[in-house]
């Protein structure tokens, strides 16, 4: 197959990286989005030592590299949003302000969890950021989402919902369906693709006839938006627009968000689970390409960051995640009478 | 008391849910069309606005997963498959999300949808438009299963799986539209308190069936009464979480096991119901190995020559049973 | 939902009709393709008085109105490729040359049928012909026919697979999927829709955003052709394009063919069944743009076809359908064994 | 003999019949990956090549329905799903389509699909991540389904699987991957002449069970021994179509039963197995009612802690047994 780009330099790791536009938006916000990011980066790299260490034993999959999507699509978002994720979702978990200690007390396992230690990794929960769910069969949760915008319609909100899927979701039937549902019902939904150019160990030139993936929503006459998702305020501010015409109700909107995780697609390695043609040149340029040190640099360049700050961030965020890590370490693991009393609202019924 | 049938039933029990809840909506193929469902969803969409009953393109899947994700946000949606053939291609959301959300996500999220599925056969409409995968729902724990045989039941099950805040699959069968029977007014019941219900006493021989099939023992044991043979049938009505007791307590009773089920056999619902009864009967109070009657291990046929035998009658299950009680 | 175009003319009925273009295709050619348009509307109609009569009763979904797609698309086939048809696929197989009185055998439930009584109307079979099966799952075929050209493809033969299918099944993801590995794997297969502007009841305004569905295709970098699909000469040609590129390895197409179907969605009847917002204006317009009607004005003035001909042709093609139908009716119906003898290949196993 | 692992036996039947058969090749997720279905598969993509060992993009319904249709035309694909969980979404091409092409087109048409389903649970994976539902492909006519348990079955059965006719389900479990046997040379042996085999010989319960549950049944008629009960162990190897005569023979001679499984109870596989005693064997001849062991009925959980008592080991089993024995 041969590749047939339309992202060009959007997905070319090699392609000269242009300086972050930081716009007109304030220091304040900016340095907080700065913040949020160095607290996904911090937080998932103790996941990946846990996952190394084998104290997280449910599959883990990183963002790592990935932050500048989650923060800049929430920023877009309220609280009273609907987002729902997929397999590779702390990222916006913890964008939405989800807590740390109970996303670490669900990886591992323990009652105080953001899912009381039913899920796991894979499936958080904190419906009190916005964040409702999410769960790792791929695409799985972007019809449910578009279920949610319904929702939100039929109560004469302003409400938006927002699946994030990947690139390779979009090879998922359902997510066509649900494309044409969102379409033909004008509803308020936001569909937004990580596309990091990777679906587990293939690249999407394997599987994919060309590397973006907003045809799909072009093709059901869907508002669509192409970024640079490891420029977190080109992505806001692409995310802002298709959220305010959602919220007017004009109807659905497609955010791609051209990425990559420097991780492998599962676990904490970097060297194994990558991609099959995957090189460690082509990591290497993406490293370059950090989501976090673009907006360092940015912020030092307008002097909105001074000597140290950065330091001062990571050296702060750290000791969040430490304090929240330690505080997981120590909650219970869920009661035995957990497993038979989810199941349903009611008592097993029919007695 | 009132006679109604029970396509009507189910048509009654949409008005009441619509009328006394707004949050309740309804979606799924052929709803804007008068005949598509029989006339079980007659004029809904007149009555209650294309917004609340809500036609869509052929997408199970999306259409399953957005009445999903609408139960998620305090909207109680009946999602319509108008036959459980189309049904399978919303195994997903209705396997792998709807009946697992609540337990994986720590309790507390209500995928409270309810998902009406048709089974539509005979009429030589063949393999792929006959269906009755009832089984296959009751094999999977957070899904509530429920398959009304009586015009009361029709109605008054669906607005039980409704309020249900779990997913509950509704199984009606168009076999069964035009039966007739009193039906006294509409009070609401939890789902969770309903099971199987003895619909007719006997001594002799217990019949379990669901649906249509509850239909068929209740003719079959007609004709059985003629040769003096009394069978007691139970109608099972909620497949699961399935309640065996009542069941248990007849066959303790009467000593002669016979399933009835419009399924396939091999790990079907008729294979449930001997598994609890061997399980928890014991072998001395059996009087007779217990019985199947199902469909034949084949797919649907079409022509009607094979229609006949492939879709057992009274007469044949009578027959069948004589031969248990004998 | 407002009414979003991209068709144009093709969809409206009440655009002026253009006079057909018989190019340079020889007479012999376009009076073998009138006769057989002719013969599925003739066995159709049989097959809409054996409904309304009670004699058929398996459900038979008639493409009166749409001859022009079928034979417009087959007379680009040969018998070693693979159709593969949905629940209206009676033109597909007359088409392709399927005989009449295995096609009625089989509608009757009889054991001379296509599918031995089997199948009936929504399962015909031929594969002698190059029709490959036909079933009623909306899409049920795409997927199978795309496998049936990479079965093609790894032969190292020129053979083409054709699912033919419609617009209300470019609402399946699966189409999507199917449309995505034919891409990705450079298959010989060419999609064929036969966009009659419903699916069942409903309009196709009433269920995607726009009218044409060949964008479907686009977006997965497909070759597509839309065409006017009771023009049998540009449909034709248009499958002769794709049916070439797809035999030299170039690829899958998509074409999409434009037409409308007379009766209902399934049965006899032409005034109920037929769309929710389906007016007898509707009709009367389309059916004067009569696939069949327009050829023959065609030929006669090019003097290819002279005064009466038509005439014999209709009295000779009603000669085959009664024939064939007489021999159907004597048929026997399949024995009872046929129930179990068929579920397996060899004898149901394990004993 | 070699001695062989179960994963090594699944790797060494591809070899087999890609070298043997140019008409075979498989396609799935994972296939150019050294160990996306653990070891099963490595390397397969450069011995045989991409175009044989085809890996595609996240579509199970498009990749299987593919499948099919190469079948159709000469072909033996086998396509590979890595988790049961995502093969729902593959339900009509093996349900509506596989299991019924060649009974409802007058069976001159063989689907001759295999479909490798693969048990991936534990390590806390969770609810979506963990499913065995050879219960659903069993209940459908027209698939035939196979669960192999020793490392010899997990070769010889998939080499059957591939050249029989018809659609085969063919499931095998990651738990059992590092268990090593005796394994003899290759023989093609035709899929319906295949059934249950007796493990283990034993005179006073008789254990039933599939795949790692056959494990199980081993290892707690190990612990049985030692109390003095001796368990015969039958090895159910093809579940659908189920011959249940060597289950019927044992329980004739041992007069008690139990089915361990690994999946749900309700409409499991475990039910069906209780049903065809319940059918078969008088009840005269049960000295207790029969016992099934199975999952509890709840999704998966992921926490360790409640792994721990999801998933019965061979311990609780025996104690479940010995309560049966005594
Ligand atoms: C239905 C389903 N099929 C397959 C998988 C296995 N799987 C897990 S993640 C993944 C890759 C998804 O890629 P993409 O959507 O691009 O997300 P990314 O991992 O790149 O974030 C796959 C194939 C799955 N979880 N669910
Ligand atoms: C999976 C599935 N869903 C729904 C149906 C019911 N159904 C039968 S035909 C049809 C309409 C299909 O429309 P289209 O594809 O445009 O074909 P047309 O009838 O117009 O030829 C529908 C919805 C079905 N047979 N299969
Ligand atoms: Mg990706
Ligand atoms: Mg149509």
């Amino acid at each position: 197959m041969e590749l047939r780009t339309t992202l060009g330099a959007l997905a070319d790791p090699h392609s000269p990286i242009e300086p972050l536009e930081l716009r007109n938006l304030p220091a304040s916000q900016l340095t907080e989005d700065l913040r949020t990011m160095v607290r996904i980066r911090q937080a998932e790299a103790a996941v990946g030592d846990m996952v190394e260490s084998g104290e997280a034993k449910c599959p883990c999959h990183l963002g790592i590299g990935q932050e500048g999507v989650a923060v800049g699509i929430c920023g877009a978002l309220t609280a009273k949003d609907r987002l729902y994720g997929g397999h590779r979702a702390h990222s916006q978990y913890i964008a939405l302000g989800g807590d740390l200690t109970a996303m670490f007390a669900e990886i591992l396992g323990k009652q105080t969890g953001t899912s009381k230690g039913m899920g796991g990794s894979m499936h958080l929960y904190a419906p009190e950021t916005g964040f409702h769910g999410s769960v790792p069969i791929v695409a799985g949760t972007v019809p449910v989402a578009v279920g949610a915008a319904l929702a939100a319609k039929m109560d004469g909100s302003d409400v938006v919902a927002v699946p994030v899927f990947g690139d390779g979701a979009c090879e998922e039937g359902g997510v066509h369906e649900a494309l044409n549902m969102a379409s033909i019902m004008t509803l308020p939904v936001v569909f937004v693709v990580e596309n990091n150019l990777y679906s587990s160990h293939l690249d999407i030139n394997l599987r994919q006839p060309f590397d973006s993936v907003a045809r799909f929503a072009q093709a059901h006459g869907i508002e669509t938006e192409v970024v640079d998702g490891n420029d977190v305020v080109a992505t806001r501010l692409a995310m802002e627009r298709l959220v305010a015409r959602a919220r007017r109700g004009e109807g659905p909107g497609f955010l791609e968000a051209v990425t990559y995780r420097w991780r492998g697609h599962v676990g904490h390695r970097e060297d194994i689970d990558v991609g099959v043609r995957r090189s460690s040149e082509e990591v290497a340029a993406w490293r370059a390409r950090d989501p976090i040190q673009r907006l360092v640099d940015a912020l030092i360049s307008r002097k909105d960051l001074g000597e140290g700050e950065f330091d001062a961030i990571t050296t702060h965020v750290q000791g969040e995640v430490d304090s929240a890590l330690a505080a997981a370490r120590q909650a219970d693991y869920p009661p035995v009478k957990a497993l038979l009393d989810m199941v349903y609202a009611h008592a097993a019924g029919g007695r | 008391m009132a006679v109604m049938s029970y396509a009507d039933g189910i048509l009654d029990g949409f008005r009441y849910l619509l009328r006394t809840y707004p949050k309740c909506f309804t979606i799924g193929q052929g709803l804007w069309s008068p005949w598509y469902v029989g006339t079980t969803m007659k004029d809904l969409d007149e009555e209650f606005g294309k917004e609340r009953v809500i036609d869509t393109p052929v997408s199970e899947l999306a259409t399953t997963g957005a009445a999903i994700g609408a139960s998620l946000h305090g909207y109680r949606p009946i999602v319509i498959h108008p036959r459980m053939d189309f049904m399978l291609l919303a195994s997903d959301p209705i396997v792998n999300q709807a009946a697992k959300w609540r337990h994986m996500l720590g309790g507390g999220v209500s995928p409270a949808v309810t998902i009406r599925s048709i089974i539509n056969r005979g009429g030589e409409q063949g393999a792929q438009h006959s269906q009755a995968l009832h089984a296959w729902y009751a094999h999977i724990p957070g899904l509530r299963v429920v398959m009304p045989a009586t015009p009361a039941d029709a109605r008054d099950l669906l607005i039980s799986a409704t309020l249900c805040d779990d997913p509950v699959i509704y199984i009606d069968d168009r076999w069964c539209y035009e039966w007739t029977d009193d039906v006294g007014p509409i009070s609401e019941q939890p789902l969770e308190q309903q099971g199987p219900k003895v619909l007719r006493p006997g001594t002799d021989v217990t019949i379990a069936a669901a649906g249509y099939s509850t239909r068929l023992a209740l003719d079959a044991a007609d004709v059985l009464e003629a040769s003096g043979v009394s069978a007691e049938v139970v109608d099972v009505r909620v497949l699961n979480p399935f309640d065996p007791d009542p069941i248990v307590r007849s066959v303790e009773k009467t000593g002669r096991f016979a399933a009835i089920d419009g399924g396939w056999s091999t790990c079907g619902f008729s294979a449930e119901l001997l598994a609890t009864v061997a399980e928890k009967v014991a072998p001395q109070m059996l009087k007779a190995p217990s019985v199947r009657i199902t469909l034949p291990d084949a797919p649907a046929p079409t022509s009607k020559a094979l229609e006949e035998v492939y879709y057992p009658d009274d007469n044949i299950i009578a027959e069948r049973l004589r031969a248990l009680a004998a």
